[in-house]
């Protein structure tokens, strides 16, 4: 997600480029939640439908499926066995498997898991596909983020991929004093400090030196609000998205308190 | 050892090559230099020496052994690499510890890795530091305990990567002493080196790559007298080289006496 | 001329260290001065470097005595990020000094003007007056992290003369750089002292030292072995004794005196000291 | 000064310059975890080494967000099922800080502790995630296999999820704190001492930017090298292997 996306206007993913990152982050969040809320998987099936929709429009379809796919079927399956076989709360029996019975309450339990899992799933990934970090790191900024908070987020994910090519060099150079990386799985677990005591040591003293950078760059100024250099977009959909999200979890928080008192029959 | 490479071609990344074809025999004891610019190949070819890299095609012999005979950590056993930056290989609580890590993977006695490690930490000027944290060492320092860690390993090959980056006066001297002592005992030097007054003072075969290929190879004498040559390669002669033919001497020298020694000799002529 | 960076007999010690790593330095640089600090490993060099821009006292913890003043103020009386604005800092590992916030280049250049509080418009006109000369344009959408070591160092450079500093402070700033990368910076550095910016650079290149500095400062061992313009101290025949090195001109023209084969004053550059050699040969 | 004040200040000398550039560091150590498994072929995860480490240097608090940020990184960049997971990763943080904290790093038998402790504590709060948000699996690693393993022989959610995960945790967490264990007992004192925790583990007090007088005893301090002018011989070949 650190990948900049090149802003092309006509791209098919332009439309959800150009919306506000936090009104992005907001609705995938609040969309979660309702499903989560919403007393049967219904919604949240509905909501994943949604996304491979939109995936699909944005050009993305292949990579959103084998993902979808690739998490959902497992997860699926296990969670099938565990509540729909096991959970305590299993009265209505709707097959039997022969070691064990499927009740309906653990299968729909499992089921709503699922689809609310699916759907913070795809709903964070057609975020990051189309999100500039940086874009929403900015805009949480002027939004009252600290920034020192927007630092920790940024620098942690801009030193992973530093990070590993510097294991790879460290592989290269332990290997050549004679480190061997295979035999049995004790000398491959001795072989992890070898790899990694460098990564350390090397971070520690290079930790020095950053913090000399981040002072000599006005990292503690805190008398004015600091400013980016980032553009953050704002589109005409934020607001009817955001709102849109909003009242799909209000609906859904009726939904529930009236299935709780019995009115809602789910 | 006798090293000879074949129309070897390295590719990073399909239809990348960083090696395009060298053809090149290291053989004897005379202490290599390489240069070049960057990216021109130089690391990528003496990664193959030891079997980090492996070639894309084309082959390594090592004393008529194909590279791809063993592994990486096998061969370390013969050919050491001393890594450009120290800090991505040293990783033990002491020097001494780090001089003894390479012999033990190797399955040295003991008794032989004392002495090993005592001669290596005299050689490279840290016998009083040996129970220092490598971390607690200068830059400089660290470089020569990285050196000192691949030495004790008594490779027949020992490849060195940018020696001189962050060394004084002291430590050029020092790295002077160490290739000297690895030629008494009979071993083969391969730097590679930006520092054209240090491959000057100290290597008597040197390299040019540029490219992926090999553009010059001779003695230092052969290479440095092709000025316009080694203009592609973007390397400069030493100051001293520069001096000399700029006064308009017949001669191509190296250090300050052999170009007093050439004015002598011209101004008697 | 006024003096824009005055030491005054400044000595420093770090909090854990047994010795000071520099002690007694005394010297001043006009505005516009070119000043090179050259001497062996661990004689302090990094030490006075960060204390023209105020990591000592202010980040480093330690026991110092005397006083540094740039621009006329107290480096000790004011705060890092002050003397940023008037001094910028680039040091030897390129990665290290990028903030590691910032997706293109454009971005890292733009980060401390964010700091403070610079609004975008700003920075935008700024971002174009530097990348010129950096030699940067076409890279300023390019991620900092994916750039070569002299890139990155131009970056880095950028990101402190952004700033608009007076004085530029550059700790060995070549040392993992390429010969070609390293020119390249050091030709910027050279035209920017032409166009009035002060430097003060610690290098290992003596030839480089000798041909552009009009001062340079000794160090050994934390003392100030020598100061004054490169004639005077590279002259000076007892400056190798302290494991300080000297460029090959100056001890060819020493060399053609001692053997009484052409005197005269040390010569600094390669045209010079060629012109020695002629004359030697009795051209 | 009031209990609630040198707390804060307490927090706060944690998060010094030093600390916070620490944190990306320590959580990219984290993250490189599973990197390090897949180059070795280990079955495990040890994205906790770094917190580990940054327990011991910089404190409870500091780890704690470093656990936190290592998450939600998880969380947004790989799959959102790892941010309940956040919690585990923080109380796992705050556990080894104060372990640290109390001198549990600095034997042996205190890492058989710290192991402990933070295997319980990561089994115990992840498996009540695990049972209570996700319903008993996760389906992203291979524990979930164990897990449904144990529900069909032990007919019980809770017990089974924290069954496999106290397996689980027993090996990595085990060999995690050894390797944490072992590169903090290699750090310098020189390096330790700049972050939060050496204040604390020596009981001195940080020196401020000072500007007083200067004991002007000038140590000859030790020649860096050995001054040898004669050529050394590496003299390997009358060595008898």
């Amino acid at each position: 997600m650190s990948q900049r996306p090149v802003a092309d206007d006509t791209a098919r993913d332009a439309w959800l480029v150009a919306l506000n990152p936090t009104a992005k982050v907001a609705s995938v969040l609040v969309l979660g939640l309702a499903s989560i809320v919403f007393p049967s998987p219904i919604l949240g099936a509905l909501i994943v439908v949604a996304l491979f929709a939109l995936a699909a429009a944005m050009g993305y379809f292949r990579p959103f499926a084998k993902l979808m796919i690739g998490f959902g079927i497992p997860v699926t399956l296990m969670l099938l066995l565990i509540q729909g076989c096991y959970s305590p709360q299993n009265v209505t029996v709707i097959a039997d498997l022969g070691f064990a019975r499927l009740g309906l309450e653990g299968t729909l339990y499992a089921l709503s898991t699922v689809v609310t899992l699916l759907t913070f799933l795809g709903g964070f990934y057609l975020m990051n596909r189309t999100t500039y970090t940086g874009e929403l790191v900015a805009d949480l900024t002027e939004r009252g983020l600290p920034p020192k908070a927007g630092y920790l987020v940024l620098a942690s994910l801009n030193v992973v991929p530093q990070m590993k090519r510097r294991m790879a060099t460290i592989q290269e150079a332990q290997v050549a004093r004679g480190l061997d990386m295979g035999g049995d799985i004790i000398s491959r677990v001795r072989a992890t400090v070898p790899l990694l005591g460098p990564v350390v040591m090397s971070s520690l003293a290079d930790a020095e030196e950053r913090s000399m950078m981040l002072e000599t760059h006005g990292f503690h100024l805190n008398e004015r609000a600091h400013t980016s250099y980032v553009v953050v977009r704002h589109a005409t959909a934020d607001k009817p998205l955001v709102i849109a999200s909003a009242v799909v979890l209000v609906l859904s928080v009726a939904a529930r308190i009236a299935s709780v008192a019995g009115v809602l029959p789910l | 050892m006798k090293i000879e490479i074949k129309d070897l071609v390295h590719e990073y990344l399909p239809g990348m090559r960083a090696l395009d074809g060298v053809n090149l025999t290291l053989d004897g004891t005379a202490p290599v230099a390489i240069i070049g610019q960057n990216g021109a190949g130089k690391t990528t070819l003496v990664k193959h020496f030891d079997g980090i890299l492996r070639p894309t095609s084309g082959q390594v012999l090592l004393d008529g052994h194909d590279i791809n005979e063993r592994s990486c950590a096998q061969w370390s056993a013969h050919v050491g690499y001393v890594f450009q930056n120290p800090d991505n290989q040293l990783f033990l609580e002491s020097v001494r510890h780090e001089l003894e890590f390479g012999p033990r993977q190797l399955g040295v006695s003991e008794a032989a890795i004392a002495k090993r490690v005592e001669r290596v930490a005299k050689l490279v000027g840290l016998s009083r530091k040996l129970d220092v944290n490598p971390a607690d060492l200068t830059p400089a320092e660290k470089k020569f305990c990285a050196i000192g860690s691949v030495l004790t390993m008594k490779p027949e090959v020992v490849i060195f990567d940018e020696p001189t980056c962050g060394q004084d006066l002291a430590g050029n001297a020092r790295l002077e002493r160490i290739i000297r002592a690895l030629r008494k005992s009979g071993r083969l030097c391969i730097t590679i080196s930006h520092d054209v007054k240090f491959v000057c003072k100290c290597f008597e075969r040197v390299v040019v790559m540029c490219h992926g290929r090999v553009l010059v190879e001779g003695s230092v004498e052969e290479v440095f007298s092709q000025p316009e040559l080694l203009k592609q390669s973007y390397v400069i002669p030493a100051p001293v080289t520069r001096v000399a033919s700029a006064a308009g001497m017949n001669k191509v020298v190296f250090d300050v006496d052999s170009l007093i020694e050439g004015v002598k000799a011209e101004r008697s002529s | 001329m006024d003096s824009i960076i005055k030491v005054d007999d400044f000595s420093f010690r770090y909090r854990d260290a047994k010795r000071c790593a520099v002690r007694h330095l005394d010297f001043e640089v006009p505005e516009g001065g070119f000043l090179c600090v050259v001497g062996p490993n661990g004689s302090g060099k990094s030490t006075l470097c960060n204390a023209l821009v105020g990591l000592v006292p202010h980040h480093f913890n330690g026991k110092g005595r005397g006083s540094v003043r740039v621009l006329g103020q107290k480096v000790a009386d004011q705060t890092i990020a002050q003397i940023s604005c008037n001094v910028g800092f680039v040091f030897q590992n390129p990665f290290n000094q990028l903030s590691y916030t910032a997706g293109t280049v454009a971005e890292e250049l733009a980060y401390g003007l964010g700091n403070h509080g610079v609004p975008r418009d700003e920075m935008v006109r700024r971002i174009e007056q530097i990348a010129g000369p950096l030699h940067l344009e076409g890279l300023l959408d390019r991620n900092p992290l994916e750039l070569s070591g002299g890139q990155i160092q131009r970056v880095a450079l950028g990101s402190t003369l952004i700033m608009n500093p007076r004085v530029l402070v550059l700790d060995e700033c070549t040392t993992q750089l390429d010969p070609l990368g390293s020119e390249e910076i050091f030709d910027i550095v050279k035209k920017l002292n032409e166009d009035g910016m002060t430097v003060v650079m610690v290098d290992h290149d003596m030839e480089r030292v000798a041909r552009c500095a009009d001062h340079v400062l000794a160090l050994s061992r934390g003392n100030q072995v020598a100061f004054g313009t490169p004639e005077e101290v590279f002259g000076d025949p007892a400056l190798e004794e302290h494991g300080v090195d000297i460029p090959d001109y100056v001890r060819i023209s020493r060399t053609l005196e001692d053997e009484g084969l052409a005197s005269g004053p040390v010569t600094l550059t390669e045209g010079a000291c060629a012109e020695r050699v002629g004359k030697a040969l009795g051209r | 000064m009031s209990e609630k004040a040198s707390f804060a200040q307490k927090l706060k000398d944690q998060f010094s310059t030093k600390s916070l550039v620490l944190i990306p560091i320590a959580v990219g150590i984290n993250l490189i975890g599973g990197t390090l498994c897949s180059m070795l072929k280990l079955p495990l995860f040890l994205d906790t080494i770094g917190t580990l480490v940054v327990a011991c240097l910089s404190g409870p608090w500091v780890a704690a967000l470093t656990g936190l940020l290592t998450n939600v990184f998880l969380a947004i960049v790989a799959n959102p099922v790892n941010f309940p997971y956040a919690i585990v990763s923080v109380l796992v943080g705050l556990t080894a800080g104060y372990m640290a904290r109390a001198g549990f790093f600095n034997k042996k038998s205190g890492i058989v502790a710290v192991w402990l402790a933070v295997t319980l504590v990561n089994a115990v709060s992840a498996s009540l995630i695990t049972s209570f948000v996700f319903g008993g699996a996760t389906g992203i690693n291979g524990t979930s296999v164990v897990t449904a393993a144990f529900v069909v022989a032990l007919q019980d959610v809770l017990l089974s999820v924290f069954s496999s995960a106290i397996l689980e945790n027993l090996l990595d967490k085990g060999i995690s704190v050894l390797i944490a264990y072992t590169i903090w007992r290699k750090i310098p004192r020189r390096l330790v001492s700049q972050y939060a925790m050496a204040g604390i583990a020596d009981g001195e007090a940080p020196v401020g930017p000072g500007r007083d007088e200067l004991d002007d005893k000038l140590e000859d301090d030790d020649l860096d090298f050995d001054d040898e002018d004669e050529d050394l011989d590496l003299g390997f070949d009358d060595e008898d292997l």
